[in-house]
């Protein structure tokens, strides 16, 4: 059958051209995350709005204490500040410092060139993608993640989270995932899909503020912020040059190195789209 | 190894390597065939749609007739008495599903128009009681797939220039067959991924995974 | 065609309830089985507004009921199924957002374990007999509640009239009672407007204002303004770590008891060092001056230093605010320091309060839980009608609440779940989710002027046999025979009259701009401050060093304990402990290395009022004298989802002391900790809390940030 | 020979040169036939343990990898690392058949065939695991590149990918590897046996016949695979290697990973040769072929191997120690100090410890020493593979995810039903094929025999019992 084999041809050619130095160079957007460490209380308020966005299983006390949860946004928490040592020896007269934690869409993501079947791969938006029933779980991916922010289904989590009619609350844009796939925080690509046929209905390009993730929207203290690096007007990206933190760079050198912005892992050179904000403390 | 040796003409050898490609051969084309089962796809005799500045796949699908709680006909409604699809499926304009169109647009007609026909007045009755049928789906995607109706129209009848309003059917008919044809609803295009993906690459649609899987 | 009249229930006509139930097929299933023909059933609408489209989620505006504090909230709305809630940008009261427990509203919606039938004597009975058992025998019924306002509170109001004036006690565990009463006796105003954006520098003695104190969604997004550059300053005394004290640039631990003897160091310091001077409160200065540093040190091991550096920032850094809900005393000394320093007016200016003061918030205490019991067990109380609270679960053994509640004749339980209260109850009417029903709602903690929340309806009920705690009282209240209510067919048409009266117009188009706002705007009653404020400063003796004393905080998320059925917020771990679906008991790592256990090891702790039996989890962020156990699990009768835990509750004690001082939250016990030899790994999303060198977490110092203009 | 000394004459040779042919026909025939009590035990052992596998693997197809205790640290553990233990086992017999062939090596001759099918077996069972590891088993299919009309492929730049190439192809290869050396013995078989045996060797011998031109098509084959599939060894066990060199993980990010593999697999291959040696020379009454001298040379080569392995092991904790990775040296010390330093230290006890009991000569004359040094060095092997995988795991990179996991019951279920799987296949190979090469030991007997007989006819006279002219050719296989 002819388009068989022009499809054998067409998938080598954009595989080659989607491959060439590890991927596209031809981004139409690049989303990107700011969360400010100072404002940050440590709430859940975002986790659980995850769960309620991105129909995540809840497991349960057993699976969650054989690590087998399903949080794509997890808040952690430290009670040491490396750069100064730890608090005073007995008590915490700092309090505590919480790490919102959750995919970093790295540009130069660990997990991509793994997967065996490409259900993880960088799309022109900048996201880093998971394809949900292209996945075998192989679970590679998950292996090379420095930050094990991905999610393995290891049990069909389904029937027992969502017992009918809890079934009713699921979000029709989501699949439910069962047994055996990856998945990860999609920086609400559902979200980003609506904003952006929403704003095809109108005839108009996306503008900053259209896209609204799940966590930034419900965050109080709106330490998160989210938008598209490429736009040069977008706030996130505004942010970022304030912050003289650039793609790219397994390191920054800041003119003004008091400035906050930093991003977890760079010294792996994973490139993470995610800038957090140093917390700040008195002395 | 003396040399007044005869020469052979036979390589034994030469058959393993002879097996081994048969075998490899053969593990390309039994996944091919069952992929072929995964999507079966009927060569096509499906008349071309006339829409312009479009390329669609003519691959045809047998779909089974699917008992209806009313036996609604494409046929009579959108074939002889020429109803525009949109007119009924208004929703897939605006939205990324077509949807049924509610009893109220059925009974704007037929509170007056044939009236006395059995299924109409099935669907009266039920209209009287205030419940709506239970249509069974006919040409559904996987929940995996994120397929936005409106997107095509919109590429296809709403921004094309060629084309104006009454040339719906033929936009339609692109994925779902010529439904001026068939009585109760049938599926008639095999609406696989290959399906998709053919006619993406032919009308340059989006090749990105994300933008239809979800 | 009356017979399908479009009313607003008709247009949720739900279009494919298979949809979901589709979902759940998820990606696993081979796309040539879900995209099968006539597997799915699809079901069109009947006749939809023109703006219902499916496909396409619509915003509707209400109310979020899943705490007291009556956030506004949008929920989208699609196929008739409301799927997310988000916060109300209009509000003042939480501006666009919502806390982890509202998030969690969809799943306490849709739970499996709601009442779905109307029970006489835990017989399925009907609406009718219910309704008429509750005429018959409520009369003279007292009601038990908790924090209520709004139109709930008028229908309330005026059947407790018609039916003889029975009693209102609303209990809460989580309040700000003694804050109340403080800001009352000393500027006249039970609820005044805090503006932490507006402060320089925070001081909160046992107050968790980020956390489950007053309206927490509100002071974050506050917090989040008072650390923009200039940068406010932090600071928390308490006995235990609170989400505020974690977030503290400075966090001092006090003995569990001594937080007001702290207070009142603070302002000796303030007074002696800094000559602040207490002009006009003699009383109250007699009191600062007699809190010596010294006695501080030894009441409550807050040494003289870092009383020194409290009192200079909050002197450095003006306006300051000084909150405290430790206990009523260091309420008082915080709000005479709020006086002192000139914060009052700057940081703390008059709350405002309806015109309409029948439907002022009526704030709820755990003096009226003490109160509850005592009459109950005196046979005071005839009947009772309870709602939105669990007495049973909240009242310590002490109060003897099951024998109180037997002593009552009839119990009317109105409920969306079972739980410990609701199984002692004679007739329990099913209340339907607030997501499902009307309702109005006054927030006490900083709505802008005369603002009434609307709780409108997002769906059908998802159990066709339940109704709204409106429509209930609405008929409760007819059934009493209260005046004015006839002709009002459903809690609906009471409160769209009632809200048309309040805006003063019944135009259609008018409640509908109410509708899509999601509050109304209703005459206020301008409040102002009173002059003077002094008042009589005391403390309680805490107990003395080196004995355990058992306290017990809410956190986030399990709050009171009503959140304890929803599995994402069990699944939500404990911002400081981090445990999951499980209660912890936390100590100080030298306590603990004196009792010889270690995180994970179970320990009986032992009070006056009995022992329970828990794990430990050690941290430096609690004082060595106490052992806090966070509230809220250990349910007995609330459904599977609630079973783990234990509830520290029922060992604390509620009756010591005066009432009017004591609350739940903030008193504390002697207890003693035995291990028990047992040991099972603690269920938690951090094992550890260090950071290995990694820069995760990194730091800066204030001035730096100040100097960079906070940057982002 | 330098020990010689110690042996006596009889000892010293590496087979006995006077055996007579017929009686080589005749041993390996008898040890294919009238299997003993024990034989049948031990089968039904294996399949029974394989029975446990097949359980383990619908309980973990219905119920998902949750039962296997994988978390979200730990997302590989026994299941790659056994996956790499067999894989390194089949390395055995690609270095004695086709190294030591190329080598000229001859005191292979006896003992490679079973090699050889050990080689196969564990290649099959290697093969299980990354299947039965998915967590979507029934798509496993996608990782192959074929055509479809979804025109989509896998992604070759995963080590995974490499991997399933490397598999098939080193299987299909080392398959044709074994079969080609066993024509001109399946043809004595076939002239020797009756019943369904006749049939299926009829079928399989290909019409052998042992005349010149067949000797030498087959010699050349023979010679080409064994080229051929040196370098293919090599690289399979380099791509495993890959599959954690190619990460990003500490401890799993090393240069030397791929020699040290291949070092690894040729250790353990080894072992298991001399735990089989052993075996078949008992049960199956071999002791005139798989004699002490050989097992003495099999030793000898086992200890070089092993310290070839220790040196790639210590340089490599060598390189992260002075390195300025902080997270590696982690690992190492967590290795060394951690939960799971007990097998740590195991490993390298029993895999850099052990090996010197070989150069006692008492030990490797003393078959029973041998069979449990060379157990214990496949137990050494075993834990080197779970503390290539584990460990890691462990810890990482990220603090929160620090976490120590010991291996759930389906697992340990997989592990076991591997080694029944293999035993299973191997039993059943040595009662259905000559597990000692007929036709090489007759060259080795001749060989040997020519250096002492000056006279071929004399030799010819004294093996065949015929008097009179040697057959024109030299090397006479066939019956």
């Amino acid at each position: 059958m002819p388009s068989l084999l022009g499809n054998v041809f067409k998938g080598w050619a954009d595989y080659s051209k989607a491959n060439e130095d590890g991927g596209h160079h031809d981004y139409e957007h690049m989303y990107a995350m700011s969360i400010d460490l100072d404002k940050c209380t440590g709430c859940n308020a975002c986790s659980t709005a995850c769960y309620a966005e991105n129909n995540l299983a809840w497991v349960g006390e057993e699976k969650f204490g054989a690590r087998q949860a399903m949080n794509w946004m997890r808040v952690e928490r430290y009670f040491d500040e490396p750069d100064v040592g730890e608090g005073s020896p007995d008590s915490l007269e700092r309090g505590a410092s919480f790490l919102p934690m959750m995919c970093q869409h790295c540009n130069g993501a660990p997990c991509e060139p793994v997967c065996p079947v490409a259900a993880t791969y960088h799309t022109v938006d900048g996201l880093n993608a998971q394809i949900y029933n292209r996945c075998i779980g192989s679970r590679y991916c998950a292996n090379n993640c420095p930050i094990r922010v991905r999610n393995f289904n290891f049990y069909d989590n389904a029937p027992t989270a969502w017992p009918a009619p809890m079934d009713q609350g699921l979000n029709p844009d989501i699949s439910v995932r069962s047994k055996g796939v990856m998945e990860k925080c999609t920086f609400c690509v559902q979200r980003i899909r609506g904003a952006s046929d929403k704003a095809k209905r109108e005839g108009r390009e996306l503008k900053d503020g259209d896209i609204v993730t799940a966590c930034q929207q419900t965050c109080p203290t709106s330490a998160i912020q989210f938008g598209d690096l490429l736009d040069e007007t977008s706030e996130i990206s505004k942010a970022w040059k304030r912050q003289q933190v650039e793609l790219g760079k397994y390191e920054q050198n800041k003119e003004n190195p008091e400035m906050r912005g930093y991003r977890v892992y760079e010294e792996l050179n994973i490139d993470t789209k995610v800038l957090y904000l140093e917390r700040v403390r008195e002395v | 190894m003396s040399a007044d040796r005869p020469q052979h003409k036979s390589f034994p050898w030469i058959r393993t390597f002879i097996g081994t490609a048969v075998i490899g051969a053969l593990i390309v084309l039994g996944a091919q065939v069952f992929e072929q089962q995964l999507h079966p796809v009927a060569p096509g005799e499906a008349p071309a749609p006339r829409v312009p500045g479009a390329d669609f796949p003519m691959d045809t699908f047998d779909g089974k007739d699917v008992p209806q709680p009313i036996n609604y006909s494409h046929k009579l409604h959108a074939g002889d008495l020429g109803i525009n699809c949109l007119y009924c499926h208004t929703y897939a304009r605006r939205s990324k599903v077509a949807g049924i169109p509610p009893t109220a647009k059925c009974m704007g007609c037929h509170t007056v128009v044939a009236d006395d026909k059995p299924e109409i007045q099935k669907l009266t009755a039920m209209w009287q009681k205030g419940e709506s049928p239970a249509w069974n789906k006919v040409n559904d995607t996987p929940d995996f797939v994120h397929f936005s109706h409106e997107r095509h129209l919109q590429k296809f009848l709403l921004n094309n220039e060629d084309m104006n309003i009454e040339d719906a059917p033929d936009v339609c008919a692109m994925c779902h067959g010529d439904m001026n044809t068939v009585g109760v609803a049938k599926k008639m295009k095999p609406l696989t991924m290959g399906f998709c993906v053919t006619c993406h690459e032919k009308n340059n649609g989006p090749a990105d995974c994300t933008r239809c899987h979800k | 065609m009356s017979k399908t009249k479009i009313d607003r229930r008709n247009f949720l006509k739900v279009l494919g309830l298979g949809t979901a139930g589709a979902a759940m097929a998820g990606c696993d299933m081979p796309s040539y089985v879900t995209s099968e023909e006539g597997v799915e059933k699809v079901y069109s609408y009947l006749a939809p507004e023109e703006y219902v489209i499916p496909g396409i989620g619509v915003w509707y505006a209400s109310t979020c009921q899943q705490c007291p504090q009556a956030c506004g909230v949008h929920g989208r709305v699609r196929e008739g199924r409301v799927l997310k809630l988000e916060g109300n940008p209009d509000t003042a009261t939480n501006a666009g957002k919502i806390c982890q427990m509202g998030q969690s509203a969809i799943q306490a919606h849709f739970h499996p374990e709601r009442i779905q039938n109307p029970t006489i004597g835990g017989k399925d009975a009907t609406w009718d007999d219910a309704l008429a058992l509750i005429k018959e025998k409520a009369s003279n019924a007292s009601w038990v509640t908790g924090a209520v306002s709004g139109h709930q509170r008028v229908l309330m109001d005026v059947s407790r009239e018609a039916a003889g004036n029975g009693r209102h006690y609303a209990i809460e565990a989580v309040n700000t009672r003694a804050w109340e009463d403080a800001s009352a006796a000393t500027l006249g105003d039970a609820n005044p407007n805090l503006h932490i954006d507006k402060a320089r520098a925070v001081l909160t003695i046992g107050a968790d204002f980020l956390g489950t104190w007053g309206n927490p969604v509100q002071a974050m997004r506050d917090y989040g303004n008072f650390r923009n550059a200039p940068r406010g300053v932090l600071m928390a005394i308490e006995p235990a770590m609170s989400m505020t004290g974690a977030n503290a640039d400075t966090w001092v631990a006090a003995r569990p008891g001594s937080e007001a003897a702290v207070v009142l160091g603070v302002g000796h310091v303030l007074m002696s060092k800094h000559g602040v001077s207490a002009a006009g409160m003699p009383s109250a200065a007699s009191a600062f001056s007699a809190m010596n540093p010294a006695k501080v040190k030894d009441l409550s091991g807050v040494s003289e230093a870092q009383l020194n550096k409290i009192a200079d920032t909050l002197m450095a850094n003006s306006p300051s605010l000084v909150i405290a809900n430790a206990s009523h005393a260091a309420a008082h000394a915080a709000q005479v320091l709020n006086l002192m320093l000139g914060n009052v007016g700057q940081t703390i200016t008059p709350g405002a309060s309806l015109a309409a003061g029948a439907m002022a918030p009526v704030s709820g205490s755990t003096k009226d839980l003490v109160g509850f019991a005592m009459d109950a067990n005196a046979g005071k109380i005839g009947a009772a009608i309870i709602t939105g609270t669990n007495p049973t679960f909240l009242a310590p053994k002490g109060l003897d609440m099951s024998a109180a509640l037997s002593k009552i004749g009839f119990k009317v339980a109105i409920a969306d779940f079972h739980d410990e209260t609701t199984k002692s109850c004679d007739v329990v009417l099913p209340m339907s989710s607030p997501l499902e029903s009307w309702g109005t709602h006054v927030p006490a903690n900083g709505a802008a002027p005369g603002t009434v929340h609307i709780q409108q309806p997002l769906m059908e009920n998802v159990y066709a046999n339940t109704r709204g705690l409106g429509d209930i009282l609405l008929s409760v209240a007819q059934g009493a025979g209260a005046e004015g209510l006839d002709g009002f067919e459903d809690y609906y048409g009471y409160l769209r009259t009632a809200v048309s009266a309040m805006i003063g117009s019944d135009m259609e188009g008018d409640w509908n701009k109410v509708l899509q706002a999601g509050f109304a705007t209703a005459a206020s009653a301008p409040t102002a401050f009173k002059a003077g404020g002094d008042v009589a400063l005391g403390f309680s003796e805490p107990a003395s060093a080196g004995t355990l004393t058992l306290i017990t905080s809410a956190r986030q998320g399990m709050f009171d304990g009503r959140h304890a059925n929803l599995p994402w917020l069990q699944e939500a771990p404990d911002q400081i402990n981090k445990t999951v679906w499980d209660t912890c008991a936390e100590l100080h790592p030298a306590t603990a290395a004196k009792l010889g256990v270690k995180t994970g090891d179970y320990v009986s702790i032992n009070t006056a009022n009995g022992a329970i039996s828990t794990r430990v989890f050690t941290y430096k962020g609690i004082h060595p004298d106490a052992v806090n156990v966070p509230m809220g699990r250990g349910h007995t009768d609330y459904g599977t989802y609630a079973e783990n835990g234990v509830n520290p509750l029922t060992i604390m004690d509620a009756t010591s002391g005066d009432r009017s001082s004591t609350e739940l939250l903030s008193s504390s016990i002697a207890a003693t900790v035995t291990p028990t030899g047992e040991n099972r790994y603690l269920v938690r999303s951090m094992d550890l809390a260090e950071q290995h060198g990694r820069k995760l977490v990194a730091t800066i110092t204030a001035d730096q940030f100040d100097r960079n203009q906070g940057g982002a | 020979m330098s020990n010689t000394k110690h042996l006596t004459d009889e000892q010293a040779k590496d087979i006995d040169e006077n055996i007579a042919w017929a009686k080589i026909n005749k041993d390996v025939l008898r040890s294919m036939e009238n299997p003993r009590m024990g034989y049948w035990v031990a089968l039904a052992f294996s399949v029974c343990l394989f029975g446990l596998f097949i359980y383990a693997e619908i309980y973990q197809y219905i119920y998902g990898m949750g039962p296997a205790l994988l978390n979200t640290s730990h997302m590989w553990d026994l299941y790659i690392s056994t996956f790499v233990f067999w894989i390194g086992m089949s390395h055995s017999g690609t270095l004695l058949s086709a190294i030591l062939h190329l080598c000229h090596a001859d005191w292979r001759k006896p003992i490679y065939r079973f090699a050889e099918a050990m080689t196969t077996f564990s290649l099959m069972t290697a093969g299980l695991f990354p299947v039965i590891h998915l967590g979507r088993v029934w798509n496993f299919y996608w990782v192959m590149p074929y055509m479809s009309d979804r025109g989509i492929w896998p992604n070759f730049r995963s080590p995974l990918i490499w991997d399933a190439f490397a598999i098939t192809s080193y299987l299909t290869s080392s398959v044709l590897f074994l079969y080609i050396g066993m024509i001109p013995d399946l043809a004595i078989c076939r002239d020797n046996t009756t019943g369904w045996r006749k049939t299926l060797y009829t079928f399989l011998s290909l019409g052998w016949r042992g005349d010149d031109a067949q000797w030498r098509n087959f010699r050349f084959t023979y010679l080409m695979i064994a080229c051929f599939l040196i370098p293919l060894a090599v690289s399979v066990h380099s791509i495993v290697a890959m599959d954690f060199a190619m990460a990003i993980m500490p401890g799993w990010h090393v240069t030397t990973f791929p020699p040290y593999f291949v070092a690894g697999a040729l250790y353990s291959g080894c072992a298991a040769i001399m735990t089989l040696f052993v075996l078949l020379r008992y049960f199956l009454k071999f002791e005139e072929y798989m004699t002490m001298p050989i097992m003495d040379k099999v030793c000898k080569l086992t200890f070089v191997i092993a310290m070839v392995w220790t040196y790639l092991n210590l340089i490599e904790f060598a390189s992260v120690w002075y390195g300025h990775d902080i997270p590696s040296k982690e690992v190492l010390m967590a290795k060394a100090t951690g939960p799971y330093s007990i097998f740590f230290w195991g490993m390298m006890v029993f895999g850099s410890v052990l090996p010197f009991s070989l150069l006692s000569q008492t030990v490797r004359h003393n078959m029973f020493a041998i069979f449990f040094v060379s157990i214990f060095l496949n137990v050494g092997m075993f834990l080197e593979r779970w503390m290539i995988v584990t460990p890691t795991l462990s810890l990482g990179y990220h603090p929160q995810a620090f976490n120590v996991m010991w291996p759930g019951w389906v697992e340990w279920a997989m592990v076991g039903g591997s080694f029944g799987w293999f035993g299973m296949l191997f039993l059943i190979f040595v009662k259905v094929f000559p597990c000692v090469s007929m036709y090489e030991v007759k060259e080795m007997v001749y060989h040997r025999k020519r250096t002492t007989f000056a006279d071929v006819d004399e030799m010819m006279e004294l093996h065949t019992g015929v008097p009179g002219p040697a057959p024109k050719t030299q090397e006479t296989g066939g019956s």
